[in-house]
């Protein structure tokens, strides 16, 4: 586990999110959730916990954005905040 | 937040959760107790059954929710919401890629269902990918053609299944006269000493969960990229 | 110096917080369904990333078996590795052989992370991706009803009575 | 079969509910058998269970046959059992009313109806019984998600609630599983009965971080138990979702997240903890008592039957927190009791207001007019359940007041017997206003009173059996409750006198 990598992961982490949550275009903040989910799963890969990632990487990156794609398409794709 | 001072330090190993015996019983004694050589599977399969048995109930708790709080029966189209971005008729590349591609995904979560003993992955994780191969499907030419292959009810018996081959599991080892879920016992009904029925019926409780992962992952997404109909997907 | 190890030592675990802290805010604050819902996932997945910070362990492998240590025909070659944690738990070992696996095989618990948070994050994950799609058929079931997604505008509808 | 039975408390709803699911669809008509068959298996095998704690002391059922800190194990002594069997119990009696309700109010979606049904029971029993810290959290989604869905399946307005139910409701588990977390990163154990020996062993009550899982579980408990300041989900959620869903949810979920705390504070934390060292009684009976006059004043204000009861519930999870942070011996006793009072007395109002509303179609309490000519059993059944509430013996409902009132003397917080008092006036008011209204009849503001009574068909117009019965069960349960007090303390003291609280006993 080499820190300089796990900190810079964290710090992006913590960018995707905050941008995920403050764009006003829903399929945006659904593709950015994404990529959260993927540096997630490295990070979790990072810390020996391949399963997890593994989970993540199917789940969070893969499946939970395809949904959250598919609502936003379904309802609307503007958001006002 | 002052609580994070009181932690112990990162990746500390004599920190109080990683060396007591618990955390130290499942790294020593998993292989010799199950000679399963993938902790977390051995862990999440059989020490921690009865968790992942409900893990498993979740996911298809969660399929019938959606299905009972969107799914519309006839053809009440009226109050339907249309998508906002309307997908045209498929695509040459598109299609070609996918068209290889799905096999592959497909052949791959099998792997990964198979092999989750020995390498990261297992039920659940090979049950999504199955579950995304068909979401492909369903994205790359539309949802009819998806539902051609896996019909609405054929999903919800495959989920129903996956439970049931977990929980029969279960009720076997009841019914040989021992606890909910031991599976040592299964030996009697299986060519196999009581260790290796451990791995053995963890491989068979794995397909169970992939079962249920696959169909309920599909059914989520046609009910939610349809909005309950069903009949036209993105 | 002292105050900058204290928080070198736990960055993980302070940048947790920032970011459960962000998908609350999130859950609460946000108007729009979607963004909450987007802020529910942030929030679980910082409450799984303190979990799985609490099974690190430095310079601990991946918790699977290596696969030489469990097939007995490469056995002997690894054996020699792991010779110097035997002594230790060899009058264990012994009266217990018969009905163990691969008895003569000893797995030293500080070289493998911590499993067990990691099974408790597995089931974690499943949890939120149910949660999440809920949380979206509940969102497209509002939708249907009321034709938006933002938050203001339903209590509004809802006060004038329609 | 004996030993198993722990094991088929939650198993017979779990297994009958993935059968509803897959033979729901061909075969609609065996959903409603199925359901109410497996209920009374599974009543039946929560009071043999009952029956042998009260014999045999402590059950534990080791699930995969794993020593307790390596598996999961069920842990059952006599709070958990006497729950388990009231919970069963309200669920058999909601799934008997369900059968028209369901008909009547989502009749495309029979067989998802049941299946998630049983499963938010089998949610409940499994938190009831589990002795694992995290399993419990496992379940406790289980029976989240079934309820969303069963709230979200209602009429337009229930949407929007069932929304707001599903973010405030995951802020609450997710408290929950942090806590959780606090307490595994200092001990290194999920058994709720390791923690405490590895609290004790390792000497850590002072730390920050128990502190901090302490206050973390409890506000996550608190939020999906609707505790005053944390309740804003729940009127609507309750008031709006199909009877049959608010049936089930109102007396059940609360009630068991009741438990949960009980379990949590005294089982894991340890009463020493909670009580002495924190000292935190005093705040916490204070917020009780806000809790139980603000529920019971905004009940006063609702028009709409089931919203004006759900801001009841609030009030009765006032007392019951409020009774346990009495930190005396009465109060924890007459806070066990009145869960398995409260969940059958707020059944038993749930489902008049569900008779109610499918028969007339109406939620106003205007619906009620003329009711005691119209509907006498049902009638019948209503005023049991609200001298219930409002505390007239030999209701259940006045034998846990009278255990709260002494535990509030006992331990010297004259604002909590007050405000007990108070809310139980005012349940009076609500209660004699709809007697009034179903006895007289709505007075026409011309004041011609009997006018409409000539138009409606005179004679008695009951509701069908499959609703009436569990009605008056319930009512029959409220007076069996009550009467056997006695024995039911004897149970409860059982559970309660392994605490000290450092002040007089019973």
């Amino acid at each position: 586990m080499i820190w300089q990598f796990d900190l810079i992961i964290l710090v992006f982490l913590v960018i995707t999110a905050l941008i995920s949550l403050s764009v006003k275009d829903l399929l945006s903040a659904a593709m950015i959730f994404g990529v959260y989910s993927f540096l997630m799963c490295l990070l979790w890969a990072g810390m020996a916990a391949v399963d997890v990632a593994f989970t993540e990487a199917a789940v969070g990156a893969g499946v939970s954005a395809v949904f959250l794609i598919a609502t936003v398409l379904r309802t609307s794709r503007r958001s006002s905040d | 937040m002052s609580a994070v001072s009181d932690f112990p330090d990162w990746g500390d190993p004599n920190s109080p959760a990683n060396s007591y015996r618990l955390s130290q019983h499942y790294v020593t004694e998993t292989i010799h107790e199950t000679s399963v050589p993938n902790m977390v599977t051995a862990v999440l399969a059989d020490y921690r059954g009865y968790d992942t048995m409900f893990e498993t109930v979740v996911i298809f708790t969660a399929g019938i929710a959606i299905i009972g709080i969107l799914r519309r029966f006839g053809n009440d189209d009226k109050d339907a919401a249309k998508p906002t971005l309307y997908t045209k008729k498929p695509d040459l590349i598109i299609d070609t890629t996918c068209r290889l591609m799905i096999p592959i995904i497909q052949l791959f979560a099998l792997y990964v269902i198979a092999h989750g003993h020995h390498s990261p992955g297992g039920g659940f994780q090979g049950g999504v990918i199955f579950g995304a191969s068909f979401i492909l499907l369903a994205v790359s030419r539309d949802l009819q053609a998806a539902q051609k292959w896996v019909p609405e009810k054929r999903i919800l018996n495959l989920a129903g299944i996956g439970v049931l081959i977990y929980a029969g599991f279960g009720l076997g080892s009841l019914l040989l006269g021992q606890n909910f879920l031991d599976y040592a016992i299964l030996h009697k009904i299986m060519p196999a000493t009581p260790i290796e029925a451990r791995s053995h019926s963890m491989l068979g409780v794995e397909i169970g969960v992939a079962f249920t992962v696959t169909a309920i992952m599909f059914s989520i997404y046609s009910n939610l990229a349809s909005n309950g109909s069903m009949k036209e997907g993105l | 110096m002292e105050i900058f190890e204290a928080i070198s030592a736990k960055f993980n675990f302070w940048i947790y917080i920032i970011i459960m802290m962000i998908g609350l805010y999130a859950m609460i604050a946000k108007n729009n369904l979607i963004k909450k819902l987007i802020g529910m996932s942030i929030f679980q997945t910082a409450i799984i990333l303190f979990y799985v910070s609490i099974g690190v362990k430095d310079g601990a492998s991946i918790p699977i078996l290596y696969h030489d240590q469990v097939h007995p025909e490469h056995h002997d070659e690894s054996h020699g590795d792991h010779s110097a944690h035997s002594p230790s738990t060899d009058g264990h070992d012994s009266h217990a052989a018969e009905d163990r696996y691969l008895p003569e095989l000893v797995v030293d618990g500080n070289d493998f992370a911590n499993p067990l948070p990691h099974v408790l994050m597995l089931t974690a994950i499943v949890v939120g991706v149910s949660t999440l799609g809920v949380g979206l058929a509940v969102t497209q079931k509002v939708y249907r009803e009321y034709g938006s997604i933002e938050e203001s505008e339903i209590l509004e509808m809802i006060k004038s009575g329609k | 079969m004996i030993e198993q039975a722990p094991a088929l408390i939650l198993l017979v709803p779990f297994f009958v509910s993935i059968f509803v699911a897959l033979l729901g669809n061909r075969f609609q008509g065996i959903c409603f058998p199925l359901s109410v068959l497996s209920l009374i298996g599974s009543v039946a095998a929560s009071v043999t269970t009952l029956g042998r704690v009260i014999n045999e002391g402590t059950i534990r059922y080791r699930l995969g046959g794993w020593e307790p800190p390596m598996g999961i194990e069920f842990r059952i002594d006599a709070l958990n059992a006497l729950v388990a069997v009231a919970v069963s119990g309200v669920g058999l009696l909601a799934a008997i009313y369900s059968k028209r309700a369901v008909l009547a109010e989502t009749p495309d979606k029979v067989s998802q109806y049941y299946t998630l049904f049983l499963l938010l029971i089998t949610g409940l029993l499994g938190m009831v019984i589990t002795g694992d810290a995290f399993n419990l959290y496992v379940l406790l989604e289980v029976s989240a998600l079934t309820s969303y869905a069963l709230i979200a399946m209602g009429p337009k307005r229930a949407t929007l609630a069932a929304y707001k139910y599903v973010i405030i409701g995951t802020i609450g588990a997710s408290f929950y599983l942090l806590g959780v977390g606090y307490l595994y990163i200092k001990t290194g154990s999920l058994n709720m009965f390791d923690i405490h020996e590895q609290l004790i062993a390792r000497d850590i009550f002072d730390s920050p971080a128990i502190l901090v899982a302490f206050i973390v579980i409890t506000v996550g408990v608190w939020i999906k138990m609707a505790f005053f300041p944390l309740h804003a989900w729940l009127p609507n959620s309750y008031a709006y979702a199909p009877t049959t869903s608010s049936a089930i949810l109102g007396p059940l979920m609360t009630k068991v997240m009741i438990y949960v705390m009980i379990r949590l504070t005294f089982t894991v934390f340890g009463s020493d903890f909670a009580f002495i060292q924190l000292d935190w009684s005093d705040i916490i009976v204070w917020m009780s008592v806000v809790a139980i006059l603000a529920g019971s004043i905004s009940a006063l204000a609702q028009t709409d039957l089931r919203k004006m009861l759900s801001f009841l519930i609030i009030a009765e999870v006032g007392y019951m927190v409020g009774g346990v942070w009495l930190a005396d011996d009465m109060g924890l006793v007459g806070s066990i009791y009145h869960i398995i009072a409260d969940a059958f007395m707020t059944l038993c109002v749930f489902l008049f207001a569900g008779i109610i509303f499918v028969k007339t179609g109406k939620r106003d309490i205007t619906a009620l007019d003329g009711l005691f000519t119209k509907m006498p059993l049902t009638m019948v059944g209503l005023l049991v359940g609200a001298f219930s509430l409002i505390g007239i013996p030999p209701t259940a409902g006045f034998f846990s007041k009278w255990y709260l009132i002494q535990g509030g003397v006992a331990s010297g917080h004259w604002e909590y017997v007050i405000a007990l008092l108070i809310s139980s006036l005012i349940n009076a008011v609500l209660f004699f206003r709809i007697i009034e209204i179903a006895y007289f009849g709505v007075k026409p503001a011309e004041g011609h009173g009997h006018h409409d009574s000539d138009t409606h068909e005179s004679g008695p117009n009951e509701a069908s059996f499959s609703m009436l019965f569990p009605l008056l069960a319930t009512a029959a349960a409220l007076l069996v409750i009550g009467l056997y007090n006695q024995d039911i303390v004897a149970i409860i003291s059982s559970f309660v006198s392994q605490f000290n609280f450092g002040v007089i006993g019973i």
